[in-house]
């Protein structure tokens, strides 16, 4: 066992840390409070922070890339959640198609160039209004007509949809065929122009979330996947439905790693402020109350922790990690509203005051156990992995 | 013993419930994103509530006021709690400074602005906590020195609801003399009279409700506007604090009521896997949760309200209804945003409203902690905070 | 409103309180400790408990029972609990059988019983709960074929309070033909008379109840032995089974309060680097959540009794009430065990002897979850117990 | 970062998981119901284990031992915890001195043969009615008369008091020299008898626990170590209360790890009860109430696990473990609580049925989260190693 970084990510760590203290956090409490980035704005980011490996550090040597493990890429996230959450979350889906990116070569001759200049923004499309992300109930649909395809329908809370260069949209080709039905339907917005609204959350106002509207998509047919697609780099073939749907152990880590970088934002400014913040002639740290409450947030921070960078551990080494993932985003989502929720009451006034950092953790925990499986949807997963039992999807 | 409000309380609950379905709460929402109320807007409402009995609820009737008792008060602000907190937490700040002015001496200058607020002409607000003080009263330093009939105040005040807004200002002070050996004195500030300058505070819940620093600069006042009670009562500086909490705890309750009316109609009506969400026993937990905790804080709190009407003092009663009631305005309030799914952290719903108010609450007027300080003194009486 | 006990049940909770200081307080803990109290034992106590109402204690006055409120029994079973929890359950299980057979008809097999139980010459009790059928009632398999002028039961009870002392044991039955086209009934099993096994099952706490397993082998009773309600009453299995939480949940708090003012005596003797240990915030931060805890479930707990006094069916509000009470009599004796520290866990206190018995009540008849889910069900119309 | 034992580790485990299950499994709730142990069973435990490593697996090689790491020796007590952790604690306790019996020559002389042979029953004994752990009220007292030392005090709450062969008291020399003024006395109980009481407790009713009683106690001359004293592996002086204190950070994460154990013991009952216990026609594990409350109890044992063996794992590295540990005991054993308490929730009745084991778990659990410093006093370790401000001793 060893539950410690090695030397090397430590030396990044450290050197990403400081540079986020200086650049990012200043700036961080005012740019969110003003509402989505443009697509702009999240190149830019992109590009300040890419040599640290944010974004494509995860590209192999040979494309110019770091080839970082999973495990490198969620600490990646983690300290950018720490300062500005819902930067981090944006940067992470602004890659999702960089692994078929590297994984397929038709992508890879398309895109490969512009994902090592930090100029694609990908993300994906596949909750619907009323279906969630439950495929049977999945309305959008695309069509082959000569020799493109037509995509229909609404997609919504889709993270980066509003800024996203490139959609991999996932719609039913052929309706009675279940799962096999499904296609991936890569958009590109320049090319295939749709509408969109911008949506409002209570946090992460900075991250770009949106209401999709397909109405009559032309989509070349080079850019439709359907049948049986072998996107991974482990050879496997999966419908279209599997293959989005298998990249949710890497989705749920990655919820419960933005929540462990929230969990430390609240826990260190915490710390800083019962050591400075005097009352009754002595700095509050000194009760033993709020020491409670400070190891209390520890102990959840620490646990979460180690829950999260297991489920990446196990992903990095090639193994499936669904309850591990499960547990990793039920738990640590949690413990960062948890956590929050104890610095604001610690914080007093200040906790909720808008000109300090306090109330931003507390608003974007509090999206955390939502997205990717609520947490309630976790301990289901969580109980048939133990079970073998299943106790939801009654159709 | 008896758990029912009487006919009369249940007829207040229904016209003021009825008037706020109708009037609040299809223009809550929007109004709250946006900023705190104008002045002039928030005159606009409070002066409907006045019929009421929402300002100055406990001034007897023998006084023109609407002579509720605490358990009547308790009615009204639970139920525009459960409607726009913001705007209640406007209203109680507004009647909490008409009720500590009518406690005091009637000299014309006080007279003036009692009418003024009675009548919902200016708004009032009450400027106790400073930027160092905290909740720690003798630590104040805002002080009031006596020149001709004059005080001239100076000093900084902060968190202060209505502030930027309020046209009578109640400011508490150090008094080089204050009679009666008293160090701390009360101190009206009409601010069409007196200049002072204020910034607002953002926040993140209650943006209805604005919250500002108080910044007095030589600021001068009439001698009369020295709020003088009877040498009975006690000091003016502990005679301030009681009557907030009260209306906190109701608008708590009524967050954690919205809350769980929201989450039950949403959990009824929206079908995940081809059941209403309300067939899922996780959502049912959280439901049972949520109504547990809102009848028990309800309990708990109008319990203390009752007491404070057979006029017994109830410190640790009031204390436990606090910490409970916003401990768990917190809680049913992330219960519903994640009944709500994805539409719950969404403005598009007012739960998430629901919990960033819920929140401004706890840690508003006294936090759980000091609460639970409080009760635990009442009952070993060993003091922990020294 | 009026949170306050009347004259009247003051003065019975004084009474109850004081027997029990003197009485029960001094040798509780010892008792309970060995074994299940002797039938003999356990009629002795409760012969004393009689002339306080708490055998039958709703049986109304024309029926020469002790006719007590729901809330007035509510006062003396929680004072029981405090003094005695074990005792409580005894007491519980006997007058739960007596209620039982005072509602139907008198003819003389059950007048006699009546008798026996109501002047405490014998223990009664109720077994309902069969090895596979847990709380569903319609799944019992325990027969009762008539027989000329008998029943012949078949089958087997457990978990039956009182089980291995009572002298006259109510049984729950499924009938080929029980009249009125109800499939189940109520049979009085005389045990002078009709024979039947048992065995205890020791249990982690309560101690001194006896707890059983009761195996009903071609037991015969007489036909009279039935139990006739009037037909306007629901039907038997139905009726059998509310009133037992009513107790158990006054018993629960009973164990709260006992474990608070133990916790709180001891945090005010006991001195830790130089300051009684009730000067350390986080033990008063743990009395102060026992303390919230307790009152909220009293007042919960008694708000369902009156409404039972007043005739109104609250499945809800006892579903509350119970479902608070026994989680937090689970966690208020464990603070009671974590502020006394090593003592604590040692059976020289009677505090692990409180948090035995908590865990004790919080698996009886009806677990937090059903409660939770049958509060949900009230509030949604939706049932997810499918 | 690696969260999984060595491949020894869990080849080690697995056998050793055999054999509990199959040998103290079936007696542990008996005998545990019947008190506490005496020295001749607790020998012969510790003779039918020793082949694992327990008791006296950490013994270098060279003397005959296994050379095992703490992290190892803490897997052990918590599989033996597992099924019965009344015998773990009394086993792991009962190896108290074998530590100073490595490093000292003089006590391997002595003692090596007899801790090699399991038959030499060690503790310690440090707590006072009045005092607890608190050096400036201790009230026992050594006083050096002629060629030996006079014992006089009462010692209370000690672990194998009442079977220990050797026990090490700590106890005052000179009243006025604070902890320099502190002795260690090695009180062999064959040659210098004393009374004792044995306590009775909610939990690990089988582990002998006992008030000590020391009247005019004669101890040899070369039993006492007063002054500073090098007992340790590392070859720093230290003060006998130091000496002893220094063991608080292996005693917090065995007390952690007794925790662990318990709470898998929990889950593991509680899976099997609820795949085969039906309700309303179906396995009670079909419901989403029980498969949340499961999932809660997974989660909190894993954070549990990873929490105490991140201490251990530092206590092997070599490094004050101060913080780790004590977030290690505050949590583990909250935890065993928690979960055990879940445990009998979902048990129904047969969860106090002392025909069953599952009471068992609770009562034992209800005791970890007091000895070694209660939950309240490693909360205050880890606000004061995360503040620098110490809210506690204000004497």
């Amino acid at each position: 066992m060893d539950f410690e970084f090695t030397d090397e990510q430590k030396q990044l760590r450290k050197e990403v840390r400081q540079f986020l203290e200086k650049e990012i956090a200043p700036i961080a409490d005012e740019r969110d409070a003003k509402g989505a980035l443009s697509r702009q704005e999240l190149v830019g980011y992109i590009k300040m922070l890419m040599p640290f490996g944010y974004y494509n550090g995860m590209m192999p040597e040979e494309f110019g890339g770091k080839g970082y493990s999973n495990t490198t890429m969620a600490m990646l996230i983690e300290e950018l959640s720490r300062v500005w959450s819902g930067l981090s979350a944006a940067i992470w889906i602004a890659s999702t198609l960089n692994g078929m990116v590297a994984a397929l070569p038709v992508f890879r001759k398309k895109y490969l160039e512009r994902v090592m200049a930090g100029e694609l923004i990908s993300c994906g499309a596949i909750t619907e209004p009323d279906a969630g992300s439950n495929a049977a109930a999945m309305r959008t649909t695309i069509v082959r007509k000569g020799d493109h395809w037509v995509l229909n329908g609404n997609k919504t809370w889709i993270s980066d949809g509003s800024v996203a260069d490139v959609l991999n949209v996932l719609a039913i080709a052929d309706p009675g065929d279940g799962t096999m039905g499904s296609a991936m339907a890569i958009v590109e917005r320049a090319t295939t122009p749709f509408e969109h609204r911008e949506l409002h959350k209570i946090g992460w106002r900075a991250f770009p979330t949106a209401e999709l509207f397909f109405k009559d998509c032309r989509v070349p047919d080079d850019h439709v996947l359907s049948g049986t697609i072998s996107s991974g780099g482990d050879g496997r073939s999966r419908t279209a439905y599997e293959a989005m749907m298998a990249d949710f152990e890497k989705a749920r880590s990655t919820m419960a790693v933005l929540g462990v970088g929230v969990c430390q934002a609240a826990v260190d400014a915490t710390i800083d402020y019962v050591k400075k913040r005097e009352q009754f002639g002595r700095p509050i740290g000194g009760f033993q109350m709020i020491q409670e409450m400070v190891a209390d947030m520890i102990m959840d921070t620490d646990a979460a922790r180690f829950l999260t960078y297991r489920a990446w551990q196990r992903i990095d080494e090639g193994k499936r990690a669904r309850l591990e993932s499960s547990i990793a985003k039920a738990y640590a989502c949690e413990a960062a509203v948890r956590v929050a929720s104890r610095a604001v009451e610690i914080h007093g006034a200040m906790g909720i005051d808008e000109n300090h950092s306090i109330h931003r953790y507390l608003r974007d925990a509090r999206s955390l156990p939502i997205p990717d499986g609520t947490t309630q949807i976790q301990k289901l997963v969580i109980g048939r992995e133990a079970l073998g039992i299943r106790a939801f999807h009654q159709e | 013993m008896d758990f029912n409000f009487s006919k009369q309380e249940k007829l207040l609950q229904g016209s003021v419930r009825e008037y706020f379905r109708n009037k609040i709460v299809p223009v809550a929402d929007e109004l709250d994103r946006k900023a705190p109320l104008t002045r002039r807007d928030a005159l606009g409402f409070i002066e409907n509530l006045v019929s009421f009995g929402y300002v100055g609820s406990l001034v007897p009737e023998a006084e023109n006021g609407p002579g509720l008792s605490h358990v009547e008060t308790g009615i009204i602000f639970l139920e525009l709690g459960k409607a726009w907190a913001a705007l209640g937490a406007i209203a109680a700040s507004t009647s909490h400074a008409l009720t500590m002015i009518s406690k005091s001496k009637r000299v014309p200058g006080i007279k003036y602005a009692m009418d003024r607020l009675m009548s919902s002409k200016s708004l009032g607000c009450v400027a106790v906590t400073e930027p160092f003080a905290g909740t720690d009263l003798s630590a104040i330093k805002t002080t009031a020195i006596p020149e001709g009939d004059t005080y001239i105040i100076n000093g900084t005040k902060t968190w202060v609801s209505n502030g930027s807004v309020a046209d009578m200002v109640l400011v508490t002070v150090k008094m080089e003399s204050a009679g009666n050996g008293n160090p701390y004195g009360i101190l009206l500030v009409e601010k069409e009279a007196s200049f002072f300058d204020t910034t607002e505070i953002p926040k993140m819940g209650l943006k209805g409700l604005s919250t500002a620093r108080l910044f007095f600069d030589d600021c001068r006042v009439p001698g009369e506007n020295l709020l003088q009670f009877d040498e009975n009562d006690s000091p003016a500086a502990e005679l301030i604090l009681p009557h907030t909490s009260c209306e906190k705890t109701a608008l708590a309750l009524g967050l954690t009521e919205a809350a769980l009316e929201a989450a039950v109609s949403y959990a009824r009506k929206r079908v995940q896997f081809g059941s209403p969400l309300a067939r899922f026993q996780m959502i049912q937990k959280m439901i049972a949760e949520m109504a547990i905790g809102l009848d028990a804080g309800k309990l708990l709190y109008f319990r203390s309200m009752k007491m404070l009407d057979e006029g017994l003092k109830c410190p640790k009663e009031l204390a436990m209804a606090d910490s409970f009631a916003s401990q768990t305005a917190v809680d049913a309030t992330s219960k519903a945003i994640q009944i709500y799914g994805g539409y719950g952290y969404s403005d598009e719903y007012p739960v998430e409203r629901f919990y960033r108010d819920a929140h401004c609450f706890s840690v508003m007027e006294g936090t759980k902690q000091i609460q639970q300080l409080k009760i635990s003194q009442q009952i070993t009486g060993i003091d922990a905070l020294v």
